[in-house]
């Protein structure tokens, strides 16, 4: 399945978009958190994780997704969430803790939830598996379509939820899809000390489901094979497993000094960053212009500025808002 | 048509659950049914007996042994805008899926700020007296009332669980609902008669957060949930023939927990006793008290006392176990040590 | 690898053993609790989960180890029990509750331990697999000899521990073979609507380790089967995971209906239960005599009457014995 | 070799851990540690740096997102005579694993009448205070202590620590050693300077199950662990300030529980407060205040009181969170409104 222009302009769009807020949030991440860094202060406290680099994964999927598709994302979730199209103003006032967040700061960075874009995500390893599962039942249920997309990283695939995830699925052929981003690391645990085959996708097999690898962190291929087990999950015939070859190019989280990584991994791996490789690409190509391409960078730059500003602007919540919604009814 | 027929309609627990939920099947398509055995079966408990026939294998689905990924599912569809029940069959099996029910069912609610919720019912069974040892017999009430995001509740008798059941059906947050299997009426696990009453075929609920005076008394308050409050009911019948007017609180809802109506009990009477088939340490028997205590000890005109299960695994040994288990006879006994 | 004649003759030996110990099980268990079936009555209380027409996993299986290998097995654990040669009277004891039995009757049928064959059991699905992980871990660690069996059944293959001790096995090459007995139901649920491919031994393949299904409830195939996983093991190859179509006579517990049972099953298997099929396989090969066999039978019922008889004579513990052992130095 | 040579061994409880584990391995062959990101990274919290330089691989092991697994093959292992030091990451994680944990680590002992030790130790960090939201920020001492077969302790400082660390390690029995976050020493959580003490070089232990009354006080007692410990300290200065003296007991292990220890000093002081974390109800805060109640209400001159985490999952803005946990203020006003 080959993307369209248009696709392929959206997917640099939304890859751009994702790392452009990251990198402000990177910045802004630090403030207050100099010289001494602790993770309480400054405007946005708490763990960070960033997904720069793994953009190619969240774009070449939801490529294909509609908003009322459901994903499920992870504790990395930025870029799954702009791809998902969660509003970058509510999601930047979620990260910053402000009354106008996702969930009125509740919930931060690991924790945001877009009911109108079906996006949810969680601080537990394989923890969206099994709501995935359950959203695509419902609609199975309710003869309602969409289909539900559950991300993890290659870590979390030894997790027994994933797996029990996995065989609901194909036993119920529920329109589901297990994107697996294989960004060599859990943490400081590298894949191979951890999982005990070199990719995932054979475990596929054991559900009687089909199962892919995507090497090279390359959005066209994995856009190509996620259109393929989408329209297949689409179609009832049920779920698919996909591993995808990315990389993480920061830490696990905001202060981890990588010194688990072998010496000049660093260097090669932003020598691939996927970015600069796709938009010489679309030159090449002929899809795209460099001044296209610019005017895009430029927009995303400035939607990025809206939710930063937007979210800087906004009130906190106050504080006894922390004892609301626990509750639906409350 | 009238709920007053007595007499007519005496329930078991297990019968009065599985027509609260086949009722709201009927009303509402969104709910429907997960768990292990709880279609051709019935459920190993008989809380789901007949539903598979009236709504089929979709809306009434067994599932594999997978509790992480069924109830996790049913999260996902209640969020969705189902309205599922899922059946964690013995409450000691949450180990395996606690994850997904305290970390997730309880808290995406919150997370959401309240933009989603989670409106589903998590029934499991609890309770021992049968010899089933460690791994089946546990209640656990404190392992679930302690965790903030979900409702808690256990019924004592098949008014109570039926209303109960479709009051949590209803909620639009989570429900944890615990049903002892000493009470279920399935004569294989024993029979509580106490627990087979009157219970009215039109839909109804009782409501989640009140606990409920089950018996009047002035010199002692007997405190208790699901089978406690049989224990408390024959302990306030032995404390009368020696005359002694026991008062006995069902307390119904763990989360919310009504400390009023145990309050102002204890206001009455001056004298608190808890009874708890859970453990005794950290559990619901030190709340009440805590709660009792914190707001005015100077009610008090003893020292509270609690009959609960020591802090010890469940025996298999049937002796061992009764060795450990509350009963009428130990409250009485708490009650002269006062 | 094929069984010696001593060989097949124990396994014969020790599914009479097995076959006789539970049918004597199963009417004292019904004694207390006619005409009303009350759990908490009789001198054997509580869940009753027989294992007749399993043997053959049992023993083909244990055939092959010592003592000092270790066995996790399941809430169905008599005839893996008797396999792997924990003492029948102590084990009879603790079924009936008394103080001589294996934990003084604290444990209880589904809760047999003797560490001195290195017996464990557990009534959570799936439980044991992590422990077999563990003692094997624990064997290479100290450089001591041992494998450790896991047995579990078809519908614990879909529990998420399951998984990931298979992982873990294969990851760390641990000296563990994973022994799935099919027998086809779940409680009431039937694999086919549990299990989202008809054979679990297609999983190994998503653990790199090799996988076998083995046909029939034919304890020479199961033996030769797990005779090689077990050297494989010995060798420090790694695990090995094995499924064994097996037929389980009874309900899922004393008291089970059975409705959920196609009709005409319990007849089909009986026609094919496995203790006249070896007998009369062992005379047809020329491996026993009628002669012969009714000694081996005589002996295990002998077996089990004392066993049974020595539980019926001991002494319950003191009740307050259940205040203790909770903590080791107790 | 003097232990009172002061001020020249100020450890973190980071450090104190390690260091207890690097000496307990280098005396006992059995002992390994297992857990996520234990070997190069040293542990998330730095409780395990340096390990895997001393002893390799084999003994500190690195395992994959599989708690389940490797926290159950500690339980195998423990019993085939090995003393394995496990970490669960964060103890909100426990839902994935807690079978292992409760059903099998804490009951095995049991289940096997005594014939079979489980000495092994599951290290966990608990707590909040720096924005990590709800799955990451939770103590759950109740949780677990409410459960049997388990012993759990929380030290409040690096004496503490080591000295729990290598009794824990020594214990026969299960230990679940519960370390707060925000104590660790780790720059990037935040240091609680009280927490970094003196700490012999020589291996010790601290006593299982024993409190200890950390500050000497005649007019109400603070009750707490881990955090709470340093919260009640600080209240304590406050309350001196205005004339007010306060003893603070450290719990220091919450199972065995040390009632004797919080009794004596309510004996004295005739007021309760206790501080926690933790949830608000059915937990720690509850069991205590039903402990002194329970034994002699006539000793309380007052109602006792509880400043805890409120029942509501944890928020991650930064002012929100703040608003629910307890601090020096809060006990301060607890005691004023007694
Ligand atoms: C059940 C559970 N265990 C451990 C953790 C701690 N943890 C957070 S992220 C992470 C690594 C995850 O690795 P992977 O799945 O590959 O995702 P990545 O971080 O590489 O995106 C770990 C161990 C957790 N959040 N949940
Ligand atoms: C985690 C868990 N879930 C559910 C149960 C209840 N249960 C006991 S046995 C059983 C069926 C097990 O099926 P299988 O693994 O095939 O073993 P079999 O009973 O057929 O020997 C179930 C669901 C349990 N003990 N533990
Ligand atoms: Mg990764
Ligand atoms: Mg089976």
């Amino acid at each position: 399945m080959d993307p369209t222009k248009d696709q392929k302009l959206w997917m640099y769009e939304n890859m751009v978009l994702s790392r452009r807020f990251e990198e402000r949030i990177e910045k802004i991440y630090l403030e207050g958190k100099t010289p001494a860094f602790n993770m309480a202060d400054g405007p946005i406290p708490g763990e960070m994780h960033l997904s720069n680099g793994q953009e190619p994964v969240a774009v070449g999927v939801c490529a294909h997704l509609t908003a009322e598709d459901a994903v499920t994302a992870t504790h990395r979730p930025h870029h799954q969430a702009i791809a998902k199209g969660v509003d970058l103003k509510a999601m930047a006032a979620e990260i910053f803790g402000k009354a106008t967040g996702l969930s009125g700061g509740r919930g931060g960075h690991m924790h945001l939830f877009d009911p109108s874009v079906n996006f949810a995500c969680a601080g537990i390893i394989a923890q969206g598996c099994g709501p995935a599962c359950g959203t695509a039942l419902s609609r199975k249920l309710q003869g309602k379509p969409g289909v539900a997309v559950s991300f993890l990283g290659e870590g979390a695939a030894n997790q027994g939820a994933f797996h029990e995830a996995m065989n609901l699925a194909a036993l119920w052929k529920l329109p589901v899809i297990f994107v697996i981003e294989d960004n060599a690391w859990g943490i400081s645990v590298a894949k191979s000390d951890a999982t005990s085959v070199p990719r995932n996708d054979v475990r596929a097999a054991g559900y009687g489901i089909p199962g892919h690898y995507i090497e090279g962190n390359d959005p066209y291929a994995i856009f190509d094979v996620a259109g393929q087990a989408i329209a297949r999950a689409r179609a009832g015939e049920g779920p698919t497993l996909i591993e995808v070859e990315t990389y993480r190019l920061a830490g696990h989280f905001m202060g981890d000094a990588e010194q688990y990584r072998p010496k000049g991994e660093k260097e090669a791996l932003f020598a691939r960053d996927p970015i600069p490789a796709m938009r010489a690409r679309l030159i090449a190509d002929g899809d795209a212009t460099e001044k296209d391409l610019d005017r895009i960078e430029a927009r995303a730059a400035e939607t990025v500025d809206e939710a930063i500003q937007f979210a800087r602007d906004s009130a906190l919540a106050p504080e006894t808002d922390a004892l609301t919604a626990v509750f639906a009814t409350q | 048509m009238l709920d007053t027929q007595t007499n007519e309609r005496r329930l078991t627990i297990a019968r009065a659950m599985a027509e609260a939920i086949q009722q709201e099947m009927q009303a509402d398509e969104r709910v429907f049914v997960m768990g292990e055995d709880i279609g051709a079966l019935g459920g190993v408990f008989g809380n789901t007996r007949g539903l598979v026939d009236e709504f089929g294998r979709e809306r009434v689905r067994d599932t594999p042994i997978s509790e992480t990924a069924f109830i996790s599912a049913a999260v996902g569809a209640a969020m969705d805008g189902m309205r599922p029940v899922v059946e964690l069959m013995f409450v000691d099996f949450f180990g395996v899926c606690f994850d997904a029910i305290y970390n997730l069912m309880a808290k995406n609610t919150y997370f959401s700020g309240g933009n989603c919720a989670v409106p589903m019912v998590l029934m499991t069974s609890t309770g021992g007296g049968y010899s089933d040892a460690g791994q089946h017999s546990q209640c656990l009430y404190g392992t679930f009332a302690h965790l903030p995001g979900m409702k808690v509740v256990s019924p004592s008798n098949a008014y109570d669980a039926k209303g109960l059941m479709t009051a949590a059906m209803r909620d639009d947050s989570p429900v944890v609902y615990m049903f002892h299997k000493g009470l279920q009426g399935m004569g294989w696990l024993g029979t509580e008669e106490g627990a087979i009453v009157d219970t009215p075929e039109t839909g109804y609920t009782v409501e989640i957060g009140k606990a409920r005076v089950v018996r009047e008394g002035k010199d002692v308050t007997l405190v208790g949930l699901a089978m406690g409050v049989h224990n408390a009911l024959k302990a306030a019948d032995k404390l009368a023939e020696e005359g002694v007017s026991a008062e006995v609180v069902d307390l119904v809802s763990l989360v919310p927990l009504d400390r009023e109506t145990v309050l102002n009990s204890v206001a009455k009477t001056g004298r608190l006793i808890v009874v708890d088939e859970d453990y005794h340490s950290y559990g619901v028997s030190g709340e009440i008290i805590a709660s009792v205590c914190e707001h005015d000890v100077s009610k008090l005109k003893a020292a509270p006392k609690r009959v609960t299960y020591p802090d010890v695994p469940i025996p298999y040994a049937r002796h061992m176990e009764q060795f450990c288990l509350p009963n009428p006879d130990k409250i009485v006994a708490a009650y002269k040590a006062m």
